[in-house]
C-alpha cells in the first residue's frame, strides 16, 4: 500500500484572522511527521481541514495524485485519514463499545464490532473493557478508546492532535511503541505536540507553524529542544534555574486528609499528609483522576473540609474557612480547567481579572464593583506577563491558551500569595508560555512563600520542584527529594494506581 | 375623562364581554348568538361589538371602558365583571350597563340573570325517571351559588320521582376543560351513573355519554349534534329575547336600571325538544311542573326541605326566598360531600 | 443555505437595530395575515399599534398592563441570567396575591397609612415562600425547577381558588366567590387623576433602576453573571451555586409576588380567583425579549403589553377575533428571536460553486 | 367492565395523548434541545386534524394532517433554535403562544361542528377471554399506536445506530460533531419528530377523546408532557408509566369524587400536581441515574455545522 498526502497553499480565514495561510506539506507513507508551533499558530485548523471538519477557502489536497476534498470527516475516514482528537470526542454516557461504534462508517454489528476491537486491542496492547461506560475510565484508557476508533478504519494517515499532554510516562512509552509499529506497516502519522524532547524522539520530519505560516521545515532528530524551539518562536528560550534556596518554616502543614468522593466518577482520597515549606516547590505527580482534582479543592477550599480533617496553614487551622477568607490569609489557586474554571471565556479580561478578587476590597467597595480598578489591574497583569492580546476588553476566548494561562497565573501571582496551588499549569500550552510560567514560578518561590504544583508531566516538575510526591488511587506516597528521584521510579509510582 | 359623548348618529351601538372565547359552545357561545339575534332584529338601527376571553380581572374595567367611549349600551356577560361594570358606569352616567348574574346595581346599570334552577328541576324529574342503576352523575364547575343551587334544584326533583335516586358530583374546578369533561363524565358513567349532567360548558361530556350509551343533558346550549342518542334535552340559555327588550328600551329612550331574574316564564331559561325516549309518563310530568312554574303554583325550593348537616332549611309548605337562592352554599340532605366554606 | 460566523464583538448597531427590523417584519407578516383575513391591513396596524399610544387613557392602560409585565420579567431575567430555571412566577403572582389580598382582608377596615405598605410586603413574603420551595427542593434533592415551579403555579391557582370560594369571600356577597373590596388604605394611589395608572409604574422603574445597578455595578450581578457562565468559575470566585439558586428564587419570587399585590391593590381593588390571567408566562417572553437586559425588558415590557391592549382595540374596532394577539406576539417573538442572532453573529452566504 | 376495568380502561384514554407527547418531547430533549412548546404544537395538531376530518370525512386523513401539521408548527422552533441560534426556552414559549392563537384562528369556523360517526377501532376481539378483552384490547387503534411507538423509540434509541447517533449529539455536541455528524440536521429532525408526535396528541384530543374542536382544548396537557419526560428520566419505556401515573391520578381523583369524599374538591384538583412535585424529589435523589440518562448538551446552543 502506498500512500501520499500533499496539501498545497491550504488557507482559512476565520473572519478577519488567517488561520492558516497558504501551507504546504506532504506527508508520506510510513513517516511520523511533527506538526509545531505555539497556541493559536493554526495546527488544529490545519488538521481539522484534512479531516474534512472545516473546509479551506483555498488550496487544494492530492491523495496519490487524485485531488482530494472531503466534505466531512466520514468522507476523510474512508479515504484512509483517521483522527485522534486533542479535547477528546468522546461521550462520556455511552458505553465504550457505542462509542467506537459511532466513528465506524461501516454497518457491523454490536457482535461483530466487539470481536474487531479484541482483534485490535490484542495486536497492538490497547486493552479496554468495551461495557464500560465511558465516563468512568480513566484519561489514558480513553485515548486508547479513541485510538481503537481510529485504527478500526483501517488508516493510512493517523492525526493525533496533543495526545500526550494527558498520559503517565508510562502510557507515553507505550503509545510511542504503538505509534511506532503503525508506522513501520506502512501508516504515516501526524503528529502535533508541545513536547519538544518527545519530537526529538519520535518524528522524523517536522512542520513549524507560526501565525498560520509554515516557518520553517526539519529533520527534528537532528535539532536541540533549543533550536526547535527557536524556530516556534523566533527567539531562544531563557532557560530558568531552579530556586535551591531552603528555609524550615512551614507554609502548610496537611496531615491525614482524608475525603470520601459521593461522586461515582470521582475519586476519594485516603490520609495524605505533606507539608510545604517556605521558598520551596512542592510537586505532586500523578494521572488526572487520581486525587488531584479533589486534593486541589480541599486545599484551595472549594470543597469544605471535615472536622476530621486537618490543614494549618502558618498555624491557622483551615476548617471552616472559605475559598476567599483562605484568599485574604494568602492561599491563591491556579485550578487545571482554565476555560469555565480560572477564567471565564465570554468575560472580558477586566472582567476575568476580579474572578478571585471579590473578597478583596481593592476591587470591591460596599458591594459594588471598582471599574475603573478592575480595569487597571487587568492591563497590570498584560503588561507584566507580556499576554498577547488586543486589550483588557477583549473577551478570554480571544486569547489563545498560552497566552490565557499567563494571564491567570499573573492574576494570581499579582495578589502576592504565600502560598499558591498550580493544578497543571502549562496543561496543553505552547513551549514558549510553559516557559514562562516555570520562571514565574520559581521567581515567586523566592519570596518567602511556598509552592505546590500538581502536575503529570514528570519532566516539568523535576525541573522546577524540589520535593516530589506521587498521588496514585487517591493516596499520597512519601516525598522526594528532586535531586534524588529519577522520573523512572515516579513513573512506576504513578502507574502503580492503575493495578489497584 | 369620564366625558360621554355619545355621537348620535341613529345608529345605536350595542357592546358586549364575553368571558370565554365565542366559540365555547356553552355560555358565551349563547351569549353570542343573542347579539347575532340583535343585529337580525333591528338591522341597521344597530351596530353591535364584542370582546371575547376577557379575564374578570384586570382587563375587564379597560374593555368595559373603551367600550364605553362609543356605545350606548353595554352587556357585561360574567358574575366577575360586576365591580369593573359599576365602576366604569359611574365614570360614564350616559351609557347604559347590563350585568349578567351579579347582585349590585346603580342607575345606569341593570342586573339580570335566569332561574337556571327551574330548568334543572325539570330536567332533574327527567333524570330521576330515566336512570335504571339509581345514580344520577353531576359534572359541576366551580362551587358557587348559582351551581349549588342547580345541583339541589335537581337533586330534589330526582328524588321526589325516585326516593332511592343518588347524586354523584364531581367538581372540575374549572368552567371549560374538554378533556377533564370527559374524563369526568367516563367516571362517573364507570361508577354507575347511568344519567350525565353538566354545569360545565363544553360538549365533551354528551361525546362520551354518546359513546358509552347512556343519557345526558346539554348545558346552555342545544347539544343534540353532539349526542344524537345520548341527549334527553338541553337546558338552553336564550338570552335573546332580554336582549332585544333592553336595546329596544334605548332606541326609544325607555330604558331604566333594572333587576331581572327571569325564568321558564321570560323564555331566558329553555328547554330543548325532549328526547323521544323519555316516556310519555315523565314528558306529562315535566309538561306539568312546567306549567306550575309558569304560573307560579310550583317553586323548585318549597318545603320541608333539610340542609346537608340535617338542620332545616325550610319547613312544610314554605318556599325559599330569593335572598336564599341567591347566596347558596350549603347541598340540601341527601347530597354527599363537601362544599368549601 | 447560510452560516453564521462568530463576530469578535457584540454588533451594538444590531443590538439597538435589531428589534426594530423584527417589529418591520412582523408588521409585513401581520399585514399579509390582515388581507388573509379580509381586512386593510394599515388600518388595523395603526389600531393595533398607534392609537393606544394616541390618547390618555391607552397610555394609562399601557402603564397599568406593562407593570406587572416588566417587575416579573426583570426578576426572572436575573435567574435566567445565572442559569436559574424559574418557570413558575404565574404561582409565586397568584400566592403574592392571595397573601397581600389576605392581609389587607384582615386588617379591613383599619385605616392608616402603614397599611399599603404592610399589605405590599405580605405579597412579597407570599412571593418568596413559594418561590423558596423549588429553590429548597432544587439545593437539598436536585429535583427540576422548572418543572416543579410550573406545577407550583397549578397548586397556586387552585389555592387562590379554594380561599376565594372560601374563608375569603365578601360576607355579604351572596357567596358569590370574590372578596370584598379593598379598604382604601389598602390601595394603591392613583398616579393621574381619572386613569388607573397607578404608583406601582413608579416601582417597576425602581426596580428596573435597581436590577440596572445590581447586574452591572454591584457583586451580586457579577455573581449572577458567572454562575450563568459556569458554576465551576462561579466556586472558584467564592460563591455557591446553591446560594445564586437561594437569590435568585428569592428574588424573581419576590418581585412576582409584588407584581401581584400590586395588581390586586391597583387595578382590580378585591381578591377574585381569575387574578392569574398568564403574566408569570408571559414575563418570561419579556425577559428574553429585553435580552435579560432591565432597559430592555423595560421597552420589551411595553411592546407586550401594547400588543394585548392594542389586540383587544382590533376586536372592539375591527371584529377580529382574539387569537389574532397571540398569533402576533409569536410572529414577533419568533422574528425578534431570529435576529438577534445579528448581535454576536454575521451572516455569511455559503458558496454553492466555487 | 367492572369498575377496575373501567377505571383502567378510562386511564389509558386519558393518558394516551401524554403518552404521544412525551415520547416526542422526549427524543427531542434526546437530541440536547429543549422545546417547551408542546402545548402549542399540540394545539396546531389538534385543530388541524379536526378541520380535516370535517372537510375530508376521513380519518386517516386527519390523523395525517395532524402529523404534519405538529411537525410544521415544529419546525418554527427547529429553525429559530437551530440555524437562527436562538434560546430554546424563549422560542419554546413563542411556539405556544403563537399555536394557541393560530389554532384558534384555524379553527374559527369548526366550533360547534362535532364528529358522531365515531370509528370503532377495536382490533381484536377475544370475546371469550372477557376481562383482558376489557382490558387490553377496548381501545381505539391510535392507543395502539402511542404504545408501539414508545416501544419503537425504545428500539431505535437502544439498539439502532441511528438512535445512537442522536443520544450522542445531544452527549456532546462538539465530539459528533468533530466526528462528522451533522448536529444541527440531526436536531432539527428530532424536533420536526417531536412535533409530529405531539400533533397526534393533540389529534387524539379532538377526534378520539372530545371529538369537536373548541379553543384551548389541550388546557396545559402539553405541560404534563415535559414533566412526563423528566419523570421518565429519558427512558422510553417510562414514558408510559409515567403517562399512565399522572392520568391514573387524575382520574382516580375524579372517582374519590364521585364516591363523595369530604374534602374540598379543590385539594384534589391538586393531587395530581402535588404527586408529581414528590414524585420527582424521590428521582433526583437517584443521582447517578439523571446524570447518567439526562443529555448533557440540552439546552445549549451549538454553532458550526458541515
Ligand atoms: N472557531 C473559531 N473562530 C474564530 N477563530 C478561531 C476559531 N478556531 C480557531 N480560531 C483562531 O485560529 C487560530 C488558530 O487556531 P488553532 O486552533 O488552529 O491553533 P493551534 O495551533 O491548534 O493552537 P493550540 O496549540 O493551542 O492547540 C487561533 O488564533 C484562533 O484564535
Ligand atoms: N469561538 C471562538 N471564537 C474565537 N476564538 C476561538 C473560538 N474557539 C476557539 N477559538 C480560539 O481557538 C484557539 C484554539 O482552540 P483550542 O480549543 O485548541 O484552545 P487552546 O488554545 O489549545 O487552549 P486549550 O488547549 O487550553 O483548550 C483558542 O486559543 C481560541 O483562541
Ligand atoms: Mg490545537
Ligand atoms: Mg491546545
Amino acid at each position: 500500500m502506498s500512500f501520499n498526502l500533499k496539501l498545497n497553499n491550504i488557507s482559512k480565514a476565520y473572519a478577519s484572522l488567517m488561520a492558516n495561510n497558504s501551507i504546504s506539506i506532504e506527508l508520506s507513507e510510513g513517516k511520523i511527521h511533527a506538526l509545531l508551533g505555539e497556541n493559536g499558530a493554526g495546527k488544529s485548523t490545519l488538521v481539522k481541514i484534512i479531516y474534512g471538519i472545516l473546509k479551506a477557502d483555498s488550496g487544494i489536497m492530492e491523495i496519490n495524485g487524485i485531488e482530494f476534498s472531503p466534505r466531512n470527516p466520514s468522507s476523510a475516514r474512508s479515504n484512509g485519514i483517521g483522527m485522534v482528537f486533542q479535547h477528546f470526542s468522546l461521550f462520556p454516557n455511552l458505553s465504550v463499545l457505542e462509542n467506537i461504534m459511532l466513528g465506524i462508517d461501516y454497518g457491523i454489528t454490536k457482535s461483530e464490532l466487539n470481536k474487531r476491537i479484541k482483534k485490535v486491542s490484542a495486536e497492538y496492547g490497547l486493552y479496554v473493557d468495551s461495557d464500560r461506560l465511558l465516563g468512568t475510565l480513566s484519561v489514558g484508557e480513553k485515548q486508547r478508546v479513541e485510538i481503537i476508533r481510529c485504527l478500526l478504519q483501517d488508516p493510512k494517515l493517523i492525526i493525533m492532535d496533543e495526545p500526550t499532554s494527558v498520559l503517565s510516562p508510562q502510557e507515553i512509552k507505550s503509545l510511542f511503541l504503538i505509534l511506532r509499529q503503525l508506522a513501520s506497516e506502512g501508516r504515516s502519522i501526524l503528529y502535533i505536540s508541545h513536547k519538544l524532547e518527545e519530537i526529538k524522539l519520535l518524528c522524523s520530519e517536522a512542520t513549524i507553524l507560526k501565525d498560520g505560516i509554515v516557518v520553517s521545515r526539519c529533520d527534528p532528530r537532528k535539532e536541540t529542544v533549543e533550536t526547535l524551539a527557536k524556530m516556534m518562536i523566533g527567539k531562544s528560550l531563557v532557560k530558568t534555574r531552579k530556586n535551591t534556596t531552603r528555609s524550615d518554616k512551614k507554609i502548610i502543614n496537611i496531615s491525614n486528609l482524608s475525603y470520601v468522593n459521593s461522586d461515582s466518577h470521582g475519586c476519594s482520597l485516603k490520609n495524605i499528609s505533606f507539608e510545604i515549606r517556605e521558598n520551596e516547590i512542592f510537586g505532586i505527580a500523578g494521572i488526572a483522576g487520581n486525587g488531584q482534582k479533589e486534593l486541589v479543592d480541599l486545599l484551595s477550599g472549594e470543597i469544605s473540609l471535615r472536622k476530621s480533617n486537618k490543614i494549618i496553614y502558618l498555624g491557622k487551622d483551615l476548617h471552616n474557612v472559605d475559598i476567599n477568607e483562605r484568599r485574604k490569609l494568602g492561599i491563591a489557586v491556579i485550578p487545571e480547567e482554565r476555560m469555565g474554571h480560572s477564567a471565564i471565556p465570554n468575560f472580558t479580561l477586566s472582567e476575568n481579572s476580579i474572578l478571585t478578587g471579590l473578597w478583596s476590597d481593592r476591587f470591591i467597595k460596599n458591594g459594588f464593583i471598582d471599574e475603573e480598578e478592575c480595569v487597571s489591574f487587568a492591563k497590570e497583569i498584560i503588561e507584566k506577563f507580556d499576554v498577547k492580546t488586543l486589550g483588557e476588553f477583549k473577551k478570554a476566548s480571544s486569547l489563545s491558551g498560552g497566552n490565557l494561562q499567563k494571564f491567570v497565573v499573573g492574576r494570581e501571582l499579582l495578589q502576592k500569595p504565600n502560598l499558591l496551588i498550580a493544578d497543571q499549569p502549562t496543561w496543553g500550552v505552547d513551549a514558549g508560555s510553559a516557559e514562562m510560567i516555570h520562571r514565574l514560578l520559581i521567581e515567586h518561590s523566592y519570596t518567602s512563600s511556598g509552592i505546590l504544583v500538581v502536575s503529570q508531566d514528570i519532566d516539568e516538575l523535576i525541573k522546577i520542584t524540589s520535593r516530589i510526591a506521587v498521588l496514585s488511587n487517591g493516596q499520597l506516597s512519601e516525598s522526594y527529594n528532586t535531586e534524588d528521584v529519577t522520573s523512572e521510579i515516579l513513573g512506576m509510582e504513578m502507574g502503580g494506581a492503575r493495578n489497584s | 375623562k369620564g366625558e360621554d359623548v355619545v355621537i348620535d348618529d341613529g345608529v345605536t351601538k350595542v357592546g358586549f364581554i364575553y368571558i370565554g372565547p365565542i366559540g365555547d359552545m356553552g355560555w358565551s357561545y349563547e351569549h353570542d348568538k343573542a347579539r347575532l339575534a340583535v343585529e337580525a332584529e333591528f338591522g341597521d338601527q344597530v351596530e353591535t361589538t364584542y370582546v371575547e376571553s376577557v379575564p374578570e380581572s384586570q382587563d375587564a374595567e379597560r374593555v368595559i371602558t373603551e367600550l364605553a367611549q362609543d356605545h350606548d349600551l353595554i352587556f357585561t356577560t360574567s358574575f366577575g365583571y360586576m365591580n369593573p361594570t359599576l365602576k366604569v358606569a359611574e365614570a360614564f352616567p350616559n351609557v347604559k350597563f347590563e350585568h349578567a348574574t351579579g347582585y349590585k346595581r346603580n342607575d345606569n346599570t341593570s342586573i339580570y340573570s335566569a332561574r337556571f334552577y327551574e330548568g334543572r328541576h325539570l330536567i332533574g324529574l327527567i333524570a330521576g325517571g330515566m336512570t335504571k342503576t339509581n345514580t344520577i352523575g353531576y359534572i359541576a364547575s366551580f362551587p358557587i351559588p348559582e351551581v349549588v343551587r342547580g345541583i339541589n334544584a335537581a337533586y330534589l326533583a330526582a328524588i321526589s320521582v325516585n326516593p332511592t335516586v343518588e347524586f354523584k358530583v364531581i367538581w372540575l374546578n374549572t368552567w371549560f376543560d374538554p378533556g377533564k369533561e370527559a374524563d369526568a363524565a367516563k367516571a362517573l358513567i364507570d361508577q354507575g351513573a347511568d344519567v350525565i349532567m353538566q354545569h360545565t360548558d363544553s360538549p365533551a361530556a354528551m361525546t362520551v355519554a354518546e359513546q358509552e350509551g347512556v343519557y345526558a343533558f346539554g348545558q346552555a346550549s342545544d347539544m343534540i349534534a353532539y349526542g344524537p342518542n345520548a341527549q334527553l334535552t338541553s337546558i338552553i340559555d336564550n338570552w335573546a329575547p332580554y336582549y332585544i327588550l333592553r336595546t329596544k328600551d334605548i332606541i326609544d329612550g325607555t330604558w331604566k336600571s333594572t333587576d331581572t331574574w327571569g325564568g321558564i316564564d321570560s323564555g331566558m331559561v329553555e328547554l330543548a325538544k325532549i328526547s323521544d325516549k323519555v316516556p310519555t309518563v315523565i314528558k306529562n310530568l315535566v309538561e306539568q311542573a312546567n306549567e306550575g312554574i309558569v304560573n307560579g303554583t310550583l317553586h323548585p325550593f318549597t318545603g320541608p326541605i333539610n340542609k346537608q348537616d340535617g338542620s332545616v332549611w325550610l319547613v312544610e309548605g314554605e318556599v325559599a326566598s330569593d335572598g336564599d337562592l341567591l347566596g347558596m352554599a350549603f347541598y340540601v340532605e341527601g347530597i354527599d360531600g363537601m362544599l368549601p366554606n | 443555505m447560510f452560516k453564521l460566523e462568530p463576530r469578535n464583538e457584540q454588533s451594538l448597531f444590531f443590538v439597538y437595530f435589531s428589534p426594530f427590523i423584527s417589529v418591520i417584519m412582523s408588521i409585513f407578516a401581520g399585514a399579509v395575515m390582515f388581507m388573509v383575513l379580509g381586512e386593510n391591513p394599515v388600518e388595523a396596524m395603526k389600531i393595533i399599534f398607534i392609537n393606544p399610544l394616541k390618547s390618555l387613557f391607552g397610555l394609562s392602560e399601557l402603564m397599568v398592563k406593562a407593570t406587572p409585565l416588566i417587575i416579573i420579567a426583570i426578576g426572572l431575567s436575573l435567574g435566567f441570567k445565572a442559569g436559574v430555571w424559574n418557570i413558575g412566577a404565574e404561582g409565586q403572582y397568584t400566592i403574592g396575591a392571595l397573601c397581600s389580598g389576605s392581609l389587607a382582608l384582615a386588617l379591613y377596615p383599619i385605616s392608616g397609612f402603614w397599611v399599603l405598605p404592610l399589605v405590599l410586603i405580605a405579597g412579597i413574603i407570599g412571593g418568596s415562600i413559594w418561590a423558596a420551595i423549588p429553590a429548597l427542593l432544587k439545593t437539598k434533592f436536585n429535583t427540576h425547577e422548572i418543572l416543579v415551579s410550573l406545577m407550583l403555579t397549578y397548586v397556586a391557582i387552585l389555592l387562590l381558588s379554594v380561599m376565594v370560594h372560601g374563608p375569603l369571600r365578601d360576607p355579604d356577597g351572596f357567596n358569590f366567590p370574590e372578596s370584598r373590596l379593598f379598604h382604601y388604605s389598602a390601595l394603591l394611589p392613583i398616579l393621574i387623576e381619572g386613569t388607573r395608572a397607578h404608583i406601582g409604574t413608579i416601582f417597576a422603574l425602581i426596580i428596573v433602576f435597581g436590577a440596572y445597578v445590581i447586574m452591572g455595578k454591584h457583586v451580586i450581578g457579577y455573581q449572577i453573571r458567572v454562575s450563568g457562565e459556569s458554576s465551576k468559575a462561579l466556586s472558584f470566585s467564592g460563591y455557591s451555586k446553591k446560594t445564586i439558586i437561594w437569590i435568585c428564587f428569592l428574588t424573581s419570587g419576590a418581585l412576582a409576588g409584588i407584581a401581584g399585590a400590586i395588581d390586586i391593590t391597583g387595578p382590580v381593588g378585591q381578591l377574585v380567583p381569575s387574578i392569574p390571567v398568564g403574566y408569570g408566562f408571559t414575563g418570561i417572553i419579556v425577559a428574553f425579549l429585553g435580552r435579560l437586559n432591565p432597559v430592555g425588558i423595560l421597552f420589551s415590557g411595553i411592546l407586550l403589553a401594547l400588543t394585548y391592549i392594542g389586540g383587544e382595540a382590533a376586536q372592539i374596532k375591527m371584529s377580529l377575533p382574539s387569537a389574532i394577539t397571540g398569533v402576533f406576539q409569536g410572529m414577533l417573538l419568533f422574528f425578534l428571536l431570529a435576529t438577534d442572532v445579528l448581535v454576536n453573529y454575521k451572516i455569511k452566504l455559503k458558496r454553492f460553486f466555487k | 367492565m367492572d369498575l377496575f376495568e373501567a377505571v383502567f380502561h378510562g386511564i389509558i384514554i386519558a393518558s394516551t395523548p401524554l403518552v404521544f407527547a412525551a415520547i416526542g418531547e422526549l427524543v427531542v430533549e434526546k437530541s440536547g434541545v429543549l422545546n417547551l412548546g408542546v402545548e402549542g404544537m399540540m394545539i396546531i395538531g389538534a385543530v388541524c386534524s379536526f378541520v380535516v376530518t370535517i372537510e375530508t370525512g376521513s380519518y386517516v386523513y386527519g390523523v395525517i394532517a395532524a402529523i404534519i401539521s405538529g411537525s410544521i408548527a415544529a419546525s418554527l422552533f427547529g429553525f429559530v433554535t437551530q440555524y437562527f441560534l436562538s434560546n430554546q426556552v424563549a422560542s419554546g414559549l413563542s411556539l405556544t403562544i403563537f399555536g394557541l392563537g393560530m389554532a384558534a384562528l384555524i379553527g374559527q369556523s369548526y366550533t360547534g361542528l362535532s364528529l358522531t360517526e365515531f370509528p370503532e377501532l377495536n382490533i381484536l376481539t377475544l370475546n371469550n377471554i372477557p376481562i383482558l378483552n376489557n382490558i387490553l384490547f377496548s381501545y381505539d387503534y391510535l392507543v395502539y399506536v402511542s404504545i408501539f411507538l414508545v416501544f419503537a423509540v425504545y428500539y431505535f434509541l437502544n439498539k439502532s445506530k441511528f438512535g445512537l447517533i442522536l443520544k450522542a449529539v445531544g452527549d456532546n455536541h462538539d465530539a459528533a460533531y468533530s466526528l462528522g455528524y451533522s448536529v444541527k440536521r440531526i436536531r432539527f429532525f428530532a424536533i420536526l419528530f417531536g412535533g409530529a408526535c405531539a400533533g397526534l396528541g393533540g389529534c387524539y384530543l379532538s377526534l378520539v377523546q372530545t371529538p369537536f374542536w373548541v379553543e384551548n382544548m389541550t388546557s396545559g396537557r402539553g405541560w404534563i408532557a415535559l414533566v412526563i419526560v423528566v419523570f421518565s428520566v429519558w427512558r422510553p419505556l417510562w414514558i408510559l408509566v409515567g403517562a399512565y401515573i399522572f392520568g391514573g391520578i387524575t382520574i382516580i381523583q375524579l372517582h374519590i369524587q364521585g364516591i363523595g369524599i369530604n374534602i374540598e374538591s379543590q385539594y384534589l384538583s391538586m393531587l395530581p400536581y402535588i404527586v408529581t412535585i414528590f414524585v420527582l424529589v424521590f428521582i433526583s435523589t437517584n443521582k447517578r441515574r439523571l446524570t447518567n440518562n439526562s443529555p448533557a448538551c440540552l439546552n445549549k446552543i451549538f454553532n458550526a455545522d458541515l
